[in-house]
Parts: C-alpha cells; structure tokens; sequence
C-alpha cells in the first residue's frame, strides 16, 4: 500500500535546553511512510510524542529540530515560514490529541471550533461551514450532531469528546493524520469504538496515518508497520503481521511483560535493560 | 461490636441548604445579607467605642449638666447596646445615617454629592487602567523573557511601589506647576463651578449633556492627572495579572489544537487564549476597582477633589463620627457590590460555571 | 478474612453501589473490574470510612464495621492508589512518610523499621532521605508499597496500583505484590479496568457493572473464556485487542 | 554570584549540600533549601529587592550609628537648607537634618511590615485551613467573616480606627493587621481545598493521623510557598498605606519621623524646596520597591504553578 511516497524522514534529532541542561528527546530517526498505516510504539520517554510534534514543527519553544531531511510530498519541512505552515496544518497534516478534555477550548461551543478549523482553508459563509460541520459529526456516528454542536466541551463525555476531535481535524480534508494516543484517557470499549471510528475514515478517505502509542498490541492489530522506539531512536521496524517474530530484545522483552488471561499466577518476565540498545544501529 | 445491620441511609442525611441552581443565587444573595450586617455590626462597634463623647462634640463641653442629660437621652445612648444596634440599623437601612457636623447636613445628602466625584476618578482610571493594562500583559506574555517582558515588569513593580500621594504632589509639580500641561487641583475651574447643576454628579457626562463643550475640556484637563496617576496602580495590578493568566493559557493544550489547525498566532492570543483569561480577568478588573477606591483618598486629598475620600478625611479631623461611619459603610458597600458583581460575571462568561 | 453483604451507597441522591455482597478468604487475592463509572473504586473507599452515606455489613477479622474506623482498623487495613505522583506527600522525604504511621501507631524502633520496609520493597538506604520528586513513578510506588506494609497490615487494598506505570515498571511491581502476598500471608482487594491484570493477580474476581456485581468467575473461568453475562462477554473480547469486526457488535450500557 | 557564595563555605559543605543521596532529613531540607537559593540567586532582580530590604533592617538596627545628628533637634537658624555638604539632604521647615529623620524613620516602616505579618498571616492561614479542611458550616461561617473584613478597604478602616481610638502608629499597625488577614485566608482555603482531595492526605488518614496532625504536618507546609510570595508582594501595599496615614497625619504624631508625615510636611514648600518631600517620598518607593522585587523573584522559586 506504499505506491507515492507522502513523508520521508532521515535522522530526525529533537533536542531541549532545560533548568539541567540539554536533553536530547529523538536521536536520529528515520523511516518513510505511504498511503499507509505506521505505528510508533514506545514507553514514556521513548521520544515517540516528540517525533510526531516535530514533523509538524510544533516542538516546544526551547526545542530544536535537526534533520538531513523531513519531506512531505514536494515540500521541505524543515525551515517553513509561519506563513507557510499555516498552509500546512490543518489542510494537508493534521493531529489528534489524546485528551479532548484538555484539546478542546473549554469557553468556546464544540461547532464554533469545528467550524473554524473549516473556514481557516475553505472560504464559506457560516451556513455553508456549520451544514459541512454537522454532516462531519453524522460521519464519526454522533447520534444527536446538532446538540453536540452547540454544547461546550465540558457537556460531552470522553469518547464523545474524542469523536469531535476526530470530526474537527479531518474537517479540512488532510492527507497525513497524526494521532498522538488518541484513546489511552478513555475505557477500553470507548477506545476500540472510536478506534473503529478512525478505521473507516481514513480507509474511505484513503489517507496517510501515524499512530503513536504506548500499548503494543492495539497498535500491531490496527497498523500495517510498527516502529519500536527506545530512549529517543528506533530500535526496530517490523510489519505488524509477524509481530510474534520481533527480533530486538526490547520489543520481545515489552511483548511477554504483558499479564495474559492464561491463568497461571506465575512471576511476570522482567525486561532487563540493556545500555547498547541505546546506542546500537538498527540491524 | 453491634452486629445489628447499620441503617445510614436516613439516619444521617445531611440536606443541602438550597440546593440546585436557584440555590447557589439564592446562597449568593444570603450571603450578601450577612456580609453587609457584619459590616453594619464592625462600624456600629467601632461608633461605640468611642474615646470622644459624641453627647460633648454635639453640645459642646462647658454645656451645663442638665442639657447633657437631656441630649444624652436623646441621642439614645442610655439603652442597652443591642436595642441601640436595632436603632442604628433601622435609621441606616431609612437612609437616616445622623447628622453630618461639618456640614450640619443630613449624612446621606453629603454622600450623595460626593459620592458620584471618586466615582468618576475610579472609573475613568480603571478604564485607562484595562485599556492599557491588559495589551500590556498580553505583550508581555507573548514575549516571556525578553525585553518587552522585562519593561512591562519593571513598569509595573515601580507602579505597584509608588507612594501615591508622593506621586500625586510629584505630578501637580511638574505637568501643572511647571508646565502647565494639565489643570490644577479641583474639578473645574474656579469661576466655572456654580454654572454646573450636577445632573448624573458626572462632571464629564453632565457637561456633555448641557453641550457645553469648552466646559467639557476643562473638566478633562481637571481629571487627566489624577485619573492617569490612580490609572497607574491598576494598570500595574491589571498587566501583571493578565500576563500570568496568559502565560497560564498558552501552556494549555487547546492552544496546540489551534495551532494544528493552522490557526494565525496572533487569532491564537487574541481570540482563544484571551477568551480563557477574560474568566478570571474580570475579578481581577473587579477587585481593581474596588480598590481604587481606596487609592481615591489620597489623590482627593492632594488634588482637592470634592469626593468620598476627602469627605471621610475632613470629617474625621472634626471627630464627626456618624460621616465617617457613613461614608465607610458606603465604601464597605460598594466593595461588597463590586464582589458580587464579579462573582455574576464570572459565572455567565464561564460556560463551566452556568449551572 | 473480609465479608461484605448487600453493601449499598449513596453520593447524595445517585445510587453508585447496589447490593454488592461478596467474601475473600484469608490470604486470598479479590479483583474488582470494571470501567470508570462501575462503583469499583467506591468499594474500596467505603471499607477505609471515607464514604459515610452506606448501609449494609462489613466484616473485617470478624470484626463488623460501623460508620467510623478506630485506630484498630488501621492496623489491619492499609491502601495503595493509582497516581504515583499523587501520593506521597510532595514536601516529606521518604523517611517521614514511612516513619510518621510508626510515631502515630508508637511501635518504637522506627530508624530499623524504616529500613527494614524499604528492603521488603527492593530499595536501598540511599533513597530513604530523598524527596518523592527525585524518584521515578516505580520506585515511588515502591515507596507507597513500603508505607502500606510498615504497620503489618493483615489486608492490602489496591486501587489500579500500576494503570499509571510503563508495562516494563508494571511487571516488576505486579511481581513485588505476589511476592509480598505470599511471604507475608497478606489479603488483597484489588480493582482495575485492565481484565489481564486482574485475572494474572487474582484467584477470584467480580466483573462491575453500573454499580451492580453483574457477574463472578475464577481465573480459570476468565482464561477459557467462559462468562455468562453479556457484558463481561463484551468487556472479555475488548480486552483481546482491536478487531474490527466485533467492535459493532458492542452495546453502550447506560 | 553562586562562586563566591561556595568559596565562602568549606569545601566539604558544598557536596554535603548537593548530593544526591542524603543521610538526614536535616540535610535534606537543607539541600532543598541550597536549590531554591540558587534559583532565587539567578534572578538579578530578586537579589536587588533583598539587598534593599535587608539594608532596611540595617539601617533600622544601627540608625544612632549612621545618622549624624538628632533626628529631633529642632535649629530655627538651619530651616530648609537645600541638600549641602553638613546636611547631604538638606534640613525640614523646623531645621531638622532630613538625613537623620529618614534613618530614623526605618524603624517605623519596620515596625509596620513586621507586626502585620506576625498577626495577619498566622491567622489567615490558620482559618483558611480550617475552613477548607472542614468545609460545611465551619467554612461558610469563617469565610463570611473573612468577607466582612475583605469588604472593608484598609485605608477607609484606619480612618474609622483612628477616629474611634485616636490617631497613632498602634492603631494604624492595628487597623492594617486587620484588613491584611482575609485575602491570607482565602489564599490558604484555596490550597486546603485542593489539597485535602489528595491520595496523600487520604493515605495520612489512612495511618490515623488526627486532623490536627493533617492540617499542621500536611496541608500547612503545602500552603506556605505561596503565603510567603503574597505576604512578600503586599508588605509593599503595607508600607504604603502605613505611609499613607502618616500623610493624613492619622499615623505616627510629630516629631517622630514617620516618611509619610515627613512628605506631608514637606507639602507647603512643594514649588522652591522640592527635595523636603521628595526624599522621604522616595525613600517609601525604594522600601516597596524592594519588597515587590523580592516577592516577584521568589513567586519564580516557591510558586512556579502561579502563572510565569
């Protein structure tokens, strides 16, 4: 499913100045992606959450980003101008946070941001933008679009909440979604509900997506690729389908440190970190 | 142990007082009930615990006994202290707050007249005060660290330090003794004060409303100094609020939102981070407010200004307690108004607040 | 060792926990799971006297429980909670927070014991005087651990104690509580929304519902899948991973 | 700045400040307490704003020392001398060295700022605390009265004070402690309200400790950081309203050279002999000004949660 090639990543490297001195969160990472579906998957610290931000170039103010090359399509991401990057996300990058609690602007109604998120790239008039905005609600299967649409964030529950994230990032039609966790604040059947939500979105809109998580599992039975990462690199790509193959320690370490429904009580395996894993090459 | 089944679910329900939304107005205005006896109780307290003997300021001490009996009785001061509480409330909430000595008037016609003068000062400086005030958080904010941060702070700890009245004769001295820019001390000049007959107790307003435009003028070169000197402390209080409310906002997660929506920077500030601080920026313009009125004293005192501060002032240098008492539970009002006031607003512009 | 029987509680008018009733024997392992919203952790917080709007019977060391606990209790009981970061006492170095139960309690020698509770949960003496700020989420939940056994409780209550943690750090305290439950012969109650957690931890579990005890089943029953009531059903196929296919399937019980 | 402070320190102390690994809870504290004095150190601003309040307190311990003549001594053939070189700042209206009154006059500003701490901030965060522990009717009852005293403007207060008990520096000390309080207490309601929701307070509870065990050990500690940066930032309002009445005469009674009386004095030869009430005045502004820095840098250290 990699026919055009959408975004081509070589040693991505994220660095911050903090009160203790520089701290480097991503230390050279590479991969490509197509019309497909990449999983990033690490612990906290991993850098994971970082690599997403950098390639939407919204590091945090005393971060800096390094590449020898961050592509989308025809253009370098690397030095844009504001200007330019507001021609960027939105339209043709997007994101999606993990808690709509804390994404949502809290004193503005669920349907003025949609719609915002629309106008910014199409210029409508507000009719034209809040019919567009409520036929997207109907698409991420909220039963009652025009309640949701005029209530504030603090009125809908987790997973609803999510679903308008959803709603309102692919609103501008992007080609590239980036979700950073996007179900861990909510229970398991919610997650897998809105999960299933994004599924179908993106199959029928046929886009690019970048799914970051901690959990392992989720990801390898909802991506195609998965990348391991460990303390800012990559310690392993592998496809999803033969996850049960991983090679690198760390990735078979993080699989059976899992509790499992087998019954037996025994003592959990205990990943024992090894410091080469953070400096070896990808083999 | 008992070993009977323990039944809790009616032996200790706590009902809640009022409870639902008509409850938490009505817990408001109960509220607002309490605060302003307690208020009436402090001052009546502080009446009555009186080294100068209101029986002598009224008549005078070589007034032979027997008069000062009479007036003593009069004046109630013989009843058991509660009852004379009850009197004192009740003329109050009558609107009779006693005779005024300095100006042989009832208390509340001198309030009436003085009130609307430090009204005025307070709100013109709080206006400059949040025009100025809140852009100037907001840049400082935007540019934490740099600079502009640094100016604003400084502007504003220098503000916050700054003796007002030191300021006040400061300023007389230079823009009006020296330069001459601005009017001196008073409301308007001179020979110009009996051609007002003060409609709203406005000067700016009710010059405006007689069209008398170079009458007009003059009041603002009148009010322009002290209003900007008082508009310096809540413009110092204002702009470091707003930047810590916005600092605060900025680091918020829907601002990221916004800018995956490739939203322009400056919409982010001025349209979503600002929305957020409004909430609690109107407390603190509120509280402003309200403490203007006390910054009000001085700079009436130095700039002769005919308002509430000045009254009290005078009238405590004559012993006249019931126009202090008065006026301070004028002021004491007001104080407990704007509080109110800013909780309302507080609750409307904040959607999680409306119940 | 804990009987607990149509236990029912209310947060003013909303009726969070309907008739749950259920026992665990002595050194027994009990897990409450269920999503947010299911009562669970209202359970426990009803057994440690923080809810005092409840009716029902509570028996602990066959001792029945009245609206307030006793210094007695606290003996007995003792709690570890989700948020490593929330608790423990942000201003108290590790050497208070341990040290002020055994002043409270007056057992004396509190130095030994100090260190005694910090080796049980596999921490050297070089962490006993540092602020919880310079610790990892593991190692203060380690030290939240450590807090919990320094007055030899005969039951540990435990509220999600790893949901906050990496699966790497998750494993290695899992394995520190089976340990201790063994050597010390401790009781537990343990609640998550995690149904592996709870069935690699637990002999005996109680899937919650809205409050409601909907259904109960051993380990063994969780590992081959059988379950009779349609919502453990649901909640069993989540717990399997992202399937596409069944997520139609899932109904919202509200 | 942080070099010459270790050099002063022996060599061994530095480490035993800094490890990471302390044998004391005594150590401990003290290690802590060598970081926030770092960060405090940073901020240029802030050591500005001790240096002067700390001068403050020099001057106000060695004021017979420093001034060079009676603050009191009245020289009608010396009367408002323009600053020179017997009188650096010249002499007031009674030919009294301004110099002298105004080191003598620390003492006064002193005063103020310190009795109204020791009474208003104990109290402000006794009650807060117990009104937000407790909650119910203790809190409504505690924060009415916290609101009657919130609703009275210091200044208006003092005014009331004073006519009832006669003009003074106690009664304005009094009348300032009182209206200080409330928004003390408000402040350590606020903190209480959170707090007491935590999983520690609740694992303290656990363990038996009794409320009073609670408010004192847990929730007071957690209070103080941003007690101590509202009490730093309003000694400035203190010192300003102390001042205040001074200038209304309500304050400290002459001869005693209380600034704000000072500039009040000073007010009749404003136009020709500015400096009578310019020296004192700024003498008031470099106090508050101190103060205010001192607060702002240590918000940065104690309070970093409260906005920059």
């Amino acid at each position: 499913m990699t026919q055009d090639l959408i975004l081509s990543v070589r040693n991505l490297h994220v660095g911050f100045n903090t009160a203790k001195g520089a701290i480097e969160a991503v230390r050279g990472v590479s991969f490509d992606l197509g019309r497909e579906r990449l999983g990033i998957v690490g612990e906290s610290g991993s850098g994971k959450s970082q690599t997403g931000r950098a390639i939407l170039g919204l590091t945090a103010a005393n971060g800096h980003i390094r590449a020898d090359r961050l592509q989308f399509h025809d253009t370098d991401l690397r030095n844009l101008s504001p200007r330019d990057w507001r021609k960027v996300r939105g339209a043709r990058i997007s994101m999606i946070m993990q808690d709509p609690k804390y994404s949502l602007n809290p004193v503005m109604t669920v349907g003025d941001q949609i719609i915002e998120a629309y106008r910014e790239h199409f210029k409508v008039n507000n009719r034209e933008a809040k019919r567009r905005a409520i036929e997207m609600l109907e698409s991420v299967k909220i039963r009652d679009p025009e309640l949701v649409f005029k209530s504030y964030p603090h009125e809908v529950s987790g997973g609803m909440g999510q679903r308008v994230m959803i709603a309102m990032m692919l609103i501008p039609e992007p080609e590239l979604i980036i979700a950073d966790e996007p179900t861990s604040a909510l229970d398991v059947t919610v997650q897998l509900q809105v999960m299933a939500i994004l599924d179908d979105l993106v199959r029928e809109r046929g886009m690019a997506l970048i799914f970051i998580s901690h959990d392992l599992h989720l990801v390898s039975s909802f991506c195609d690729r998965v990348l391991v990462m460990y303390q800012g690199r990559v310690v392993e790509e592998i496809a999803a389908s033969n996850l049960d193959q991983a090679q690198h320690p760390y990735t078979r370490g993080l699989l059976n440190c899992l509790p499992k429904m087998d019954g037996n009580h025994a003592d959990l395996p205990v990943l024992a970190r090894d410091a080469a894993w953070e400096t070896q090459d990808l083999t | 142990m008992f070993s009977v089944l323990r039944s809790n679910r009616d032996g200790r329900k706590r009902a809640r007082l009022f409870s639902g939304t008509g409850g938490s107005f009505i817990r408001l205005v109960f509220s607002l009930i309490i605060t302003l006896f307690g208020l009436l109780l402090v001052t009546f307290l502080i009446g009555r615990v009186l080294p100068i003997d209101p029986v002598l300021a009224a008549v005078g001490d070589r007034a032979p006994q027997a008069v000062y009996d009479r007036v003593r009785e009069e004046m109630g001061l013989n009843l058991p202290l509660w009852q004379q509480f009850y009197i004192y409330v009740s003329n109050i909430l009558q609107g009779d707050f006693g005779r005024s000595v300095l100006t042989s008037r009832p208390v509340l016609d001198d309030i009436k007249r003085v009130f609307p003068a430090t009204l005025e000062l307070a709100t013109v400086a709080t206006i400059i005060g949040v025009a100025l005030g809140i852009p100037m958080g907001v840049f400082a904010a935007v540019h934490k660290g740099k600079w502009p941060d640094h100016l604003v702070r400084i502007f504003g700890l220098v503000g916050y330090s700054m003796p007002i009245f030191w300021l006040g004769l400061m300023g007389l001295m230079i823009f009006y003794m020296k330069l001459g820019w601005v009017a001196g001390p008073g409301r308007l000049d001179a020979f110009y004060v009996d051609f007002i007959e003060p409609t709203t107790g406005l000067m700016l307003i009710d010059t405006l409303i007689e069209g008398d435009m170079d009458l007009f003028w003059n009041a603002v070169s009148h009010i322009i100094l002290p209003a900007s000197i008082l508009a310096y402390f809540s413009l110092a209080y204002i702009a470091r609020m707003t930047r810590s409310f916005m600092l605060e906002q900025l680091g918020q997660e829907y601002i990221l939102t916004a800018r995956v929506k490739g939203i322009s920077e400056t919409r982010i500030i001025w349209r979503h981070a600002l929305g957020n601080v409004m909430v609690p920026l109107v407390t603190v313009i509120a509280l402003s407010y309200a403490n203007l009125l006390e910054g009000s004293v001085l700079t009436e005192i130095i700039f002769s200004w005919p308002g509430l501060g000045q009254y009290i002032t005078n009238s405590l240098l004559k012993a006249d307690m019931n126009a202090v008492l008065g006026g301070t539970i004028v002021v004491g009002a007001v104080f407990i108004g704007v509080n109110l006031l800013s909780d309302v607003l507080y609750r409307l512009l904040d959607p999680r607040a409306r119940r | 060792m804990i009987e607990i029987e149509n236990l029912n509680v209310w947060f003013g008018e909303n009726h969070v926990l309907k008739d749950v009733s259920f026992d665990v024997p002595l050194n027994g392992s009990f897990g409450l799971v269920g999503e947010s919203g299911s009562g669970k952790s209202t359970v426990l917080r009803t057994i440690t006297g923080l809810v005092d709007d409840w009716e029902g019977r509570i028996t602990i060391a066959d001792k029945n429980l009245g609206p307030k606990r006793d210094i007695a209790f606290y003996r007995d009981v003792q709690m570890v909670f989700q948020d490593p970061f929330g608790s423990l006492h942000p201003r108290h170095t590790i050497d208070r927070i341990l040290s002020e139960p055994v002043d409270v309690h007056k057992l004396g020698n509190s130095d030994a014991r100090v260190i005694e509770a910090l080796k049980q949960v596999g921490l050297d003496n070089s962490f006993r005087f540092r602020y919880p700020h310079q610790l990892s989420g593991g190692q203060r939940q380690r030290v939240a651990i450590a807090r919990a056994l320094i007055l030899k409780p005969k039951i540990l209550l435990l509220d999600e104690p790893t949901s906050a943690l990496d699966v790497s750090i998750q494993a290695e305290v899992l394995n520190l509580l089976s340990a201790l439950r063994r050597d010390l012969g401790l009781t537990y109650i343990m609640v998550s929304h995690d149904l592996a957690v709870v069935a690699h931890m637990c002999d005996d579990i109680a899937i919650m519902n809205l409050g409601r005890i909907v259904e109960r089943a051993t380990a063994r029953q969780l590992a081959d899948g059988h379950l009779d009531h349609p919502y453990s059903q649901q909640l069993f196929r989540a717990a399997a991973g992202y399937d596409r296919a069944i997520i139609d399937s899932f109904v919202d019980w509200d | 700045m942080t070099q010459t402070t270790s050099r002063l320190f022996k060599p061994g102390l530095r480490p035993w400040l800094t490890s990471d690994t302390p044998q004391s809870r005594f150590q401990a504290r003290c290690g802590r307490a060598w970081m926030g004095w770092l960060k405090l150190a940073e901020n240029r601003l802030a050591m500005v704003g001790l240096g002067i309040v700390l001068s403050l307190v020099l001057v106000t311990l060695l004021a017979p020392v420093l001034a060079p003549y009676d603050p009191l001594a009245a020289d009608l053939t010396k009367r408002i001398q323009s600053p020179n070189a017997q009188h650096w700042f010249g002499t007031d209206q009674l030919g009294r060295d301004i110099l002298s009154r105004v080191i003598y006059g620390a003492q006064y500003t002193l005063m103020v700022v310190a009795l109204v701490v020791i009474t208003a901030a104990p109290v402000g965060l006794l009650v807060g605390t117990i009104a937000g522990f407790f909650g119910g009717w203790v809190d409504s009852v505690l924060m009415r009265i916290t609101d009657i005293f919130l609703a009275f403007p210091k200044l208006i207060l003092a005014l009331a004070f004073v006519a009832a008990l006669g003009p003074g520096l106690e009664n304005a000390i009094l009348a300032i402690a009182l209206t200080a309080w409330p928004p003390y207490a408000r402040i350590a309601r606020a903190e209480t309200l959170t707090v007491r929701k935590s999983d520690y307070i609740y694992a303290a509870r656990l363990q038996g400790v009794s409320n009073t065990g609670l408010i004192l050990g847990h929730i007071t500690p957690m209070c103080l950081s941003s007690l101590v940066v509202r009490v730093t930032l309003d000694m400035a309002g203190m010192i300003l309203i102390a001042a205040g009445l001074g200038f209304l005469g309500l304050g400290a009674q002459p001869p005693m050279p209380e600034w704000g009386a000072m500039v009040s004095e000073g007010r009749q030869f404003l136009l020709e002999q500015w400096w009578v009430s310019t020296v004192p005045g700024i003498a008031i502004f470099i106090v508050s000004l101190g103060f205010n820095l001192l607060g702002d840098g240590l918000r940065d250290v104690l309070d970093p949660r409260g906005g920059d």
